[in-house]
């Protein structure tokens, strides 16, 4: 398959917000690799697990809405990082096309927003552009640094992979680890790959969420892991943000960096420390400082 | 017309089937209306028209009303054509002045609309009524059945056919693609639910097979093509060579020893894997025939060719190793074949949450079968692969069965493989056995009962339907062991079970190449892939290609008992068809008016059974109808339209169309 | 004490029905209780019923004990239960009708916080197109439990030292073309 | 005119049903119709099955036939490439059904009345499946009707004729 000649960036609400180092890494990467992309225009939030959770039909409603402009501004490919957008807007151009009970009703919205219907338009993820439309060999060539001897743990969290599988095997994923291993990094065989986090259970059922979280990062350590690396916003901040409380908690010295797979990546093929967002986290600090700070580069951000 | 067939005279019977076709059909109205066509002098509608009243009904009719002609719309004419034509011929009309209207598997069973239905019913009659009246009176065609027979495969059910028909005092030709008889049920160790050792009641019929007199027994072989039909197939058999002489090697087995290798170092594959064999081997110490073989891929001579071939100097006086052989061909004639290929066990690979080929110490249930057998790589020692005795071991059941992502099916016999080895592994090892069940099926005769009999041995039943195997301890009291997660469904709640051993109860699946097979001898496959029998229920081991049956696992998971019982069923009709001489084919031939064939010689290449020849002095085509196998292709293609087909002349086929289309 | 037992006038077998003609739940009468999902399900050990056991109730109709339960709520829509169920059934789409319906029927326990994030969610995508992370937690948590704020409150401070927290309230442009949603609550199903 | 589909002449009344004519080869498709018999699988009741020994044996005329009887639709149906009870029959339907599809497209019958199947005898649910799909397609495509097309073209050639007659009756005269 031939590679896109540009991709439409649908960040989401929490690229914009807790996730902001997301999209820093995602734009730095892709620019270093030199795919043009380009904000989508006017997007509105994807809709979401708590929209399902209320109206079916409006959670379609609000994703398609974003289709349909990505397909007015002729664009085949639209990038969704986050994983809940990425498979809500799936999700829901699923539903327009196989029940035509919910394609009457997005007929009938689009046409009353006078917008057009986004038939050709793909959803993509940051990790099909690397793993399908770069490639391995190409990522490889194009490495100007490697994180020598630093062990990570690829982790997928749920959505990305399920229940469509197309970013990789919902199993037994493995593209995550070829990418890693791609720019030189070391990967531990993680079994908790495609573990939920508790997505927003953190924030309602907070013991519930901490708990699922605390198991993640036990096993990334036993398994020898010095981090571990996602691909979502939400399993990122989870994992990161209650580091401080879990160590209260279970009273266990667990403080390790929670990196997304495009800050790894963009570092690797020369991005700075600040424009891959590397300073936003909050566990593990002194360990992503002593990995990722190069000497000259040093000099620039002090 | 009238002219060429003389007055017409239909009668029209409408089948109610019970209540399968009068239900949705109004099969009054139908009867009815079938009155009013021309030609029809009586249409009755009867509950059943195969039953004794029914056809003597019509046969009553026949003589009453000086029936020429009769119409029945019932049920497929796979099922009772045969029966009506006979009845037919009773009353003395020829059996081809009949046709059959399928109103129950093609309208009221597939059908909810009364109304429709009904008008359905009326149309395909009429579509009868208009093409019995060019039918023409037909002879019924016999063809020869050569007694010999065919069995492929040597597992339980292949060995029993072929004793049964052999006994029957005709000649059986065994075919078996592997260097022994004996198949799946020479790998297990008992047999449930009696727990009757399984070589020991195996291993007899095996030798009965390589002493009978008229047993051919072909191991190491395979069929490569198969021609001709009922009465007559012509079988090449291609002999692979096992670079042992059959009939010089005596099962000395010196040649083993003297082998240059002096540690086992390739996979057996009779242990799967599980233990180690020399390049020259012996499957099994009991392997029929009892000749040893050498892997080509394994042996440096046959590799290299520099080897100083310690096991020729072995078998020095008899002479039995040929590294020179090369594989042969044999041709035979057989009138009947019976296909018994048995399975392949499901690769619990494609179940990655199992974690089968990851953790060493998950198992399959074949591979646990070779485990706990006394001759077995340990001796009947159930140990894991790092050498523990298991405290406790977790078997899943339906393990790619059962399954929309793998295969839909019930396997049918892991239920009772599984409760036979949790048995079997208590008594070796007194560990704690679990089983993960969706449901227990335990029909059979003395199955509920042994069932009954490991309940009561303390085996933990949970039932649900385990989610993974990891070997993350979330205890200390699962550290260094597997742990099955899975929802106790009895209890309502999701447990974490800590286990030694895991075995995956894994299901039956066809042959990886069932599909070859299947082309091979021209047979169907449900859509499960196994092979597809004529009736589900009534013909449940002849095919629709007549002349050949199937038994077996090759048919559908079953376990052995019911693979005996198909194979015998097989070899009494293989025994039948022989001993009946000859069998009756469709007189559905095509052939050639000669005065309206144009030489364009159109037809010629179409024919797959080149029974189609060109007279060169007359210009003309001829039809050989005992070639012909009725296919019709030429017909539909003739220019001049002088190719015609009996039972399916153009004329009646066209006023089949027209029947059907009479009101649109 | 509580009597358990359920009579039949009891069971809404219309609802059942209609509940295997809706997107998600086509599959549901191919349940063979075999409790795959539960066992996938990395929540299943916080909730009253197993993900099994309302398929059970909502196949043979048992409505409100399906509704009332608090499993629903906790099913964070990880997809785990649908990757592995044999029958293919889509469970998670089967576990947001159900949230849906009971927030419509007003069944969900009211001091619970994942509904009210829902609609406090919704309602600030239906106004502006967008949600703000901060602000739909900070209101999520003033209508269920206050107090949780203080413990959030180091969080908030990493997030906001890190610049990860934003206090802006997003708003898309042409914010009439959600106009045409209909809105949630007359949604019917 | 010639170049518009005959149909768009048409005026499609409410009560028309869409009839199909079914030409199934014995051993596979017909098989599998009684197949999804057995099994119950209701389909579409707007058509009819004619049974031949192979699909080999659907000669062009019985659909040009059926056409002009006032089928809406053909389907046939046979066995899968290789599975052929008569070795090699289907492979010459299918080179017959691309020179059928040209033939109808010259004679301003839509291609999509016209489809041909690979049904193996297992496959039940094809059966029934492939049956809804062609009845639901013929009914978009609307009624084709030939038979009362053919009575309207006699009638007017008639009055042409009459006219023309009417004519050289009055040159004549």
């Amino acid at each position: 398959m031939e590679p896109p000649a540009k991709y439409l960036y649908y960040p989401g609400c929490s690229l914009k917000a807790t996730g902001v180092a997301y999209e820093e890494s995602l734009l730095t990467t892709l620019r270093l690799l030199e795919i043009p992309v380009e904000e989508l225009s006017d997007w509105n939030c994807c809709g979401a697990t708590a929209y399902m959770s209320v109206s079916e039909a409006s959670a379609t409603l609000l994703a398609l809405r974003n289709l349909a402009l990505a397909h007015q501004a002729g664009t085949k490919d639209v990038l969704a990082p986050c994983s809940a957008c990425y498979l809500t807007l799936r999700k829901s151009h699923e539903l327009a096309t196989h029940y035509p009970e919910a394609a009457k009703d997005v007929e009938r919205f689009l046409e009353q927003a006078g917008l057009p219907r986004p038939d050709s338009v793909r959803v993509r993820h940051p990790l099909e552009v690397l793993y399908t439309d770069v490639g391995i060999q190409r990522l490889r060539e194009l490495t100007v640094r490697r994180l020598q001897g630093v062990r990570m743990a690829s982790y997928y969290g749920c959505q990305a992979v399920r229940p469509y599988g197309e970013v990789d095997d919902p199993h037994e994923p493995v593209r995550m680890d070829e990418v890693l291993r791609a720019v030189g990094v070391e990967t531990v065989d993680y079994p908790l790959k495609t573990k939920c986090c508790g997505g927003s259970l953190t924030g309602t059922i907070h013991e519930v969420g901490l708990r699922l979280n605390y198991i993640l990062l036990k096993e990334a350590q036993r398994k020898g892991a010095q981090a571990i690396v996602t691909i979502c916003p939400l399993c990122q901040f989870n994992l990161d943000a209650y580091q401080r409380e879990i160590r209260k908690q279970t009273g266990e010295p667990i403080d390790m960096p929670v990196l997304y797979l495009t800050q790894v990546i963009g570092w690797a093929l020369g991005g700075g420390f600040r424009e891959l967002g590397l300073h936003r986290a909050i566990s593990g600090r002194k360990l992503i400082e002593q990995w990722f700070t190069v000497k000259k580069e040093a000099e620039t951000y002090v | 017309m009238s002219e060429r067939n003389g007055e017409v005279r239909i009668g029209v019977y409408i089948c109610h089937c019970g209540v399968n076709i009068a239900a949705t059909v109004d099969v009054r109205a139908v009867a009815e209306y079938a009155a009013t066509l021309p030609g029809v002098v009586v249409a009755r509608d009867y509950k059943y028209m195969c039953s004794d009243p029914g056809q003597e009904m019509i046969q009553q009719d026949i003589r009453d009303h000086q029936l020429n002609r009769v119409v029945v719309a019932a049920c497929s004419p796979s099922l009772h054509e045969r029966t009506f034509r006979n009845a037919v011929e009773r009353a003395g009309l020829n059996p081809f002045f009949f046709q059959m209207v399928n109103i129950r598997e093609h309208d009221s069973w597939v059908h909810s609309d009364r109304e429709a239905a009904t008008e359905k019913a009326k149309d395909l009659v009429r579509a009868a009524v208009m093409r019995v009246y060019f039918h023409k009176p037909l002879e019924r065609r016999r063809v020869p059945v050569n007694p010999d027979v065919l069995v492929v495969g040597g597992g339980i059910a292949g060995i029993h056919a072929a004793l049964t028909v052999a006994n029957s005092g005709k000649r059986v030709y065994l075919v078996e693609r592997e260097p022994t008889i004996g198949g799946h049920m020479a790998q297990f160790d008992k047999t449930f639910p009696t727990l009757d050792c399984a070589a020991c009641i195996l291993t007899p019929k095996m030798s009965a097979v390589k002493e009978h007199p008229n047993i051919t027994l072909w191991t190491y072989s395979e069929v490569v093509s198969v021609d001709g039909s009922v009465g007559d197939y012509r079988v090449v058999v291609k002999r692979k060579p096992r670079y042992v002489r059959e009939d010089l090697c005596v099962g000395c087995l010196q040649c083993i020893e003297a082998c240059v290798f002096k540690e086992a170092k390739f996979d057996d594959e009779f242990n799967l894997g599980l233990s180690k064999r020399k390049p020259i081997y012996i499957p099994f110490p009991q392997a029929t025939p009892k000749v040893v073989v050498i892997d080509p891929e394994a042996c440096i001579q046959l590799r290299t060719g520099k080897c100083k071939k310690a096991c020729l100097e072995a078998c020095a006086e008899r002479g039995a190793i040929d590294f020179e052989q090369k594989e042969t061909y044999e041709e035979i004639h057989v009138g009947s074949i019976i296909i018994a290929t048995g399975f392949q066990t499901f690769d619990p690979r494609r179940m990655p949450q199992y974690g089968y080929g990851k953790y060493p110490n998950v198992y399959t249930t074949l591979e646990v079968e070779r485990l706990v057998n006394a001759s077995g790589p340990t001796g009947g020692q159930v140990v894991t692969r790092d050498g523990r005795v298991p405290e406790s071991v977790g078997i899943i059941l339906c393990v790619g069965s059962r399954d929309e992502r793998t295969n839909r099916w019930c396997s049918r016999v892991c239920c009772m493989t599984s409760l036979k080895l949790a048995h079997l592994i208590k008594e070796h090892t007194g560990a704690e056995v679990f089983i993960f069940y969706i449901d227990m099926r335990a029909a059979g005769k003395g199955y509920e009962e042994f069932y009954q009999r490991v309940l009561n041995e303390g085996v933990h039943f949970v039932r649900g339907r385990v989610a993974e195997i990891t070997d993350w301890a979330m205890d200390p009291s699962e550290e260094g062991k597997l742990i099955a997660r899975v929802e106790d469904t009895n209890t309502g709640f999701v447990r974490r079970i800590p286990l030694d051993m895991v075995v995956l109860a894994v299901g039956l699946e066809p042959q990886f190449d069932a599909l070859n097979v299947q082309r091979l001898f021209g047979i169907g496959c449900s859509m499960d892939g196994f092979f597809l029998e004529r009736h589900p229920k009534l013909a449940p081991s002849p095919t629709y290609t007549d002349g050949i049956f199937i038994a077996g696992v090759c048919q559908g998971p079953k376990d052995i008992p019911d693979s005996v019982m198909q194979a015998g069923y097989a070899a009494a009709e293989a025994i039948a068809l022989a001993d009946t001489g000859f069998f009756e084919l469709e007189p559905n031939t095509a052939y050639i008016i000669a005065e309206e064939c144009s030489g364009c010689k159109t037809c010629i290449p179409l024919c797959p059974y080149q029974a189609i020849t060109f007279n060169e002095e007359k210009k003309k085509a001829f039809v050989n109808e005992v070639l012909c196998k009725g296919c019709g292709t030429c017909v539909a293609a003739c220019p001049s339209g002088s190719i015609k087909q009996n039972l399916f002349e153009d004329e009646e086929i066209f006023s089949e169309i027209e029947g059907v289309l009479a009101y649109a | 004490m509580e009597r358990q037992i359920r009579y039949q006038r009891e069971a809404n077998l219309e609802w059942a029905r209609q509940f295997t003609k809706q997107p998600g739940g086509e599959r549901l009468l191919s349940c063979i209780q075999c409790g795959t999902c539960s066992g996938a399900c990395p929540l299943s050990i916080y909730m009253d019923l197993t993900p099994r056991q309302v398929i059970a109730l909502v196949r043979e109709g048992f409505r409100e004990d399906a509704l009332r339960s608090k499993t629903i709520w906790l099913c964070a829509s990880c997809y785990a239960c649908a990757v592995e169920c044999p029958q293919k059934i889509s469970i998670t789409d089967i576990m947001y009708r159900l949230k849906r319906e009971a927030i419509r029927s007003n069944l969900y326990p009211k001091r619970f916080p994942i509904p009210v994030l829902a609609r406090e969610f919704c309602e600030m995508v239906r106004r502006r197109g967008r949600n703000s992370e901060f602000w739909v937690v900070f209101r999520m948590a003033l209508r269920s439990n206050p107090f949780v704020l203080f413990s959030m409150a180091r969080t908030g401070w990493d997030l906001w030292r890190t610049g990860r927290l934003s206090l802006r309230k997003e708003r898309i442009r042409r914010i009439n073309d959600l106009q045409f949603i209909p809105a949630a609550s007359k949604e019917v199903d | 005119m010639e170049d518009k589909p005959i149909t768009d002449q048409l005026v499609t009344s409410a009560d028309w049903e869409p009839l199909v004519v079914a030409f199934f080869c014995n051993w596979c498709t017909y098989t599998a119709a009684d197949l999804a018999g057995v099994s119950r699988m209701g389909y579409d009741h707007n058509v009819r099955v004619i049974r031949v020994m192979c699909s080999g044996r659907v000669d062009p005329q019985f659909v040009l036939d059926a056409f002009a009887h006032g089928a809406d639709g053909v389907l046939i149906g046979g066995c899968h490439p290789g599975d052929c009870h008569y070795v090699e029959g289907n492979y010459k339907t299918l080179r017959r059904y691309h020179l059928l599809k040209r033939v109808l497209r010259d004679l301003g019958i839509e291609e999509g009345r016209l489809r041909l199947e690979w049904i193996a005898a297992s496959e039940g649910e094809k059966v029934a499946k492939t049956i809804n799909e062609m009845v639901e397609q013929v009914r978009a495509l609307g009624p084709l009707r030939l038979t009362r097309r053919f009575k309207e073209w006699d009638a007017e050639l008639a009055s042409h004729e009459a006219e023309a007659q009417s004519e050289e009756v009055a040159t004549h005269a």
